[in-house]
């Protein structure tokens, strides 16, 4: 029958029964799903719930790259991580609780940085990743991940939290715009809050990063229409929430455009930290109340 | 004429944290019609209270800045020769990087 | 200083740490909350998101009911249930996944089913709740818990999610209708599908769960504009989202009206299953692929 | 009249899973304004290609749906007899139960 042929396990099949009943999911979209790798830079506010439902959702590959370790002032929002693993980094923590709710799906730990040095590995060498969350916190970091999945030809689904507001998008598909046709020119770093510094209020990375999962399950599925050309703003504090139309691909992108000369060469040469002129790792927190 | 602007992603802090904005905007002798040039200079000296730098760079808004005219990204009306009318909703959000 | 007379400890300003640097949020809007107690009736796909975020963000009281078993089935959207826990109440495994969050807040456990017999002591009597959400499956719970709260007194932050799509608002506060004012009438059962029936990607229930936390959040810590007289639907396909203004509290609701005869002894003796035409649990799944 | 009619919730299964439609509406010879009414009829007869009684009871909605005119219940604007206006939005959803 259609999931044996899809190559659908009876044990599968039972435990994602409802997604198989959706007439517009389905067999074939589930089996999409099986067969997708996606690779999640981030375990932290967005990548907690991304994760966790990338993971019960059952999709291939679940690639995780973080070199941060579990701290109690995480916890307020990084719900994948328990008070057992401060102090663990965390990705054995969020492999551990993905491999606890599917033990089905092939979890990979990058424990490192996301650099220019190691990016392009990561992402296209084995394990090959189709999709690349972008769960970070920090500009540098966004900008290097758009670069990369334009060279690598991925499609990037990015989410951002910050105080009570959250953004969500996605890059480099579909004709749609790469974060540099966006945002050519980095802004003032006066104007770069953290959630390290500025704080924020842990379910509104919640809200976004379930979002995340949403739009990579639809590319990775090939369901439904992915958020790409459009951008969703959230407003938590009013309960408002718009997605508006943005600019398609900039023919003049430096990235991604036409004439462009940026090549995976020039990538691994390129300095993000300098570029934004701001660190890839966070600052410490100065908490004064 | 009447706009609603609205202030997003930490810029409403240079607005005395009001995100929100109901206001009518006055041509001045000579000018036909609001243009985003002229609205972000009207803006400049009387919406944002503090640290315009925060705000524009130029006679535009600074890097790191979208625009939105009636929902939609003003790269795709014009940027600031976008012709405005009554009613319009101009959004101004900073992109934010946290997680 | 400001935190010690808000009755915070060192633990909790140093894990809300992020939440305390909100200046719209800040020590009082975590003390409102540490001061909270609020009840989750549903451990399910609604259930699970909005149970770990209340409990991250350090509400001070968390009451879970459920009568269910956690099932293999249920893994692809309930993300706070692991394999390990198949087979044992939903009740037990959301409980230990929520202290293993945040061990400082107190973890009520309620493992039966909401019924007029036993809705008004949970709610009312020791512990006390707050602030109740319908994380339900069903038609006749959707009625019970919102009369429940009219005569209780309590705001009710119902979510609903099927297929790819989702909604949420907030009923009974503020001056805001309750289920009643909108539903007067149930539909009729031809209409009525359920997760169990007609399938739901897993995420869409993790999206409006969130949501549901969120709204709690802002009513018990009294920070922001709560969805009452708003609804938000959300639709995955497309990635839409709207919220839209309804109808306010209707003076001749039979429930919550100016001239309701409704009392709490009415409530216990009320039959919702015949009133609904639909049972309270879930019928067993029908696959037929 | 120009409309755009949407069907969520289940709903657009009554019409061949198609949520959005873009509609034109003629008014009858005698008819001066288009009320929800009259639109309602106009549907059953021309959108709904299965089971109205999933869709109406009587001239208005069954139980279970909600009604929305531009984002605003219909209970705000008269019900049956709010009178429509070129490019209007109506919605129609049915209240979902699961979880
Ligand atoms: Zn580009
Ligand atoms: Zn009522």
């Amino acid at each position: 029958d259609a999931c044996v042929r899809h190559g659908l396990s009876p044990e599968m099949i039972y435990r994602h029964s409802r997604h198989l009943l959706l007439p517009s999911f389905g067999v074939q979209g589930q089996a999409n799903l099986s067969k997708s790798s996606i690779l999640v830079v981030g375990a932290g506010g967005l990548g907690s719930p991304a994760l966790l439902y990338l993971a019960a959702c059952g999709v291939g590959r679940l690639g995780i790259v973080d070199h941060d370790i579990v701290e109690l002032n995480n916890l307020h929002r990084q719900i994948i991580h328990t008070e057992a693993y401060i102090g663990q980094p965390k990705v054995t923590s969020a492999a551990a609780a993905c491999r606890a709710i599917n033990s089905t799906v092939q979890i990979v730990e990058h424990k490192e940085a996301l650099r220019t040095s190691n990016a392009l590995e990561i992402v296209n060498e084995y394990p090959l990743y189709d999709i690349v969350i972008d769960a970070t916190d920090n500009l540098p970091s966004r900008y290097m991940i758009s670069d990369c999945c334009v060279v690598s030809g991925k499609p990037l689904v990015s989410g951002a939290a910050l105080g009570l507001e959250g953004q969500l998008t996605v890059y480099n598909h579909n004709g749609g715009p790469c974060y540099r046709c966006l945002f050519p020119t980095p802004p003032p770093t006066s104007a770069c809050q953290r959630c390290s510094d500025s704080g924020v209020l842990g379910v509104v990375p919640g809200v976004i990063g379930c979002l995340q999962a949403l739009e990579a399950i639809k590319i990775a599925s090939v369901v439904g229409e992915p958020l790409s050309g459009r951008m969703l703003l959230f407003d938590a504090l009013s309960a408002r929430i718009r997605v508006v139309k943005i600019r398609a691909r900039s023919l003049q992108c430096e990235i991604c455009g036409e004439n462009t000369s940026f090549t995976q060469q020039l990538f691994r040469d390129f300095d993000y930290e300098n570029f934004t002129e701001s660190p890839l790792s966070a600052s410490p927190l100065k908490l004064n109340l | 004429m009447q706009l609603t602007l609205e202030f997003g992603g930490g810029l409403e802090l240079l607005c005395q944290s009001v995100k929100i904005h109901n206001v009518d905007v006055v041509l001045q002798a000579g000018e036909t019609k609001l243009t985003m040039r002229v609205l972000l200079s009207w803006i400049r000296t009387n919406v944002i209270k503090e640290r315009p730098e925060m705000f524009m760079k130029g006679d535009s808004v600074r890097p790191g800045v979208l625009v939105l005219v009636n929902d939609c990204d003003w790269e795709l009306s014009g940027q600031l020769d976008t012709t405005l009318e009554e009613k319009d909703v101009v959004v101004f959000i900073s992109t934010l990087h946290g997680g």
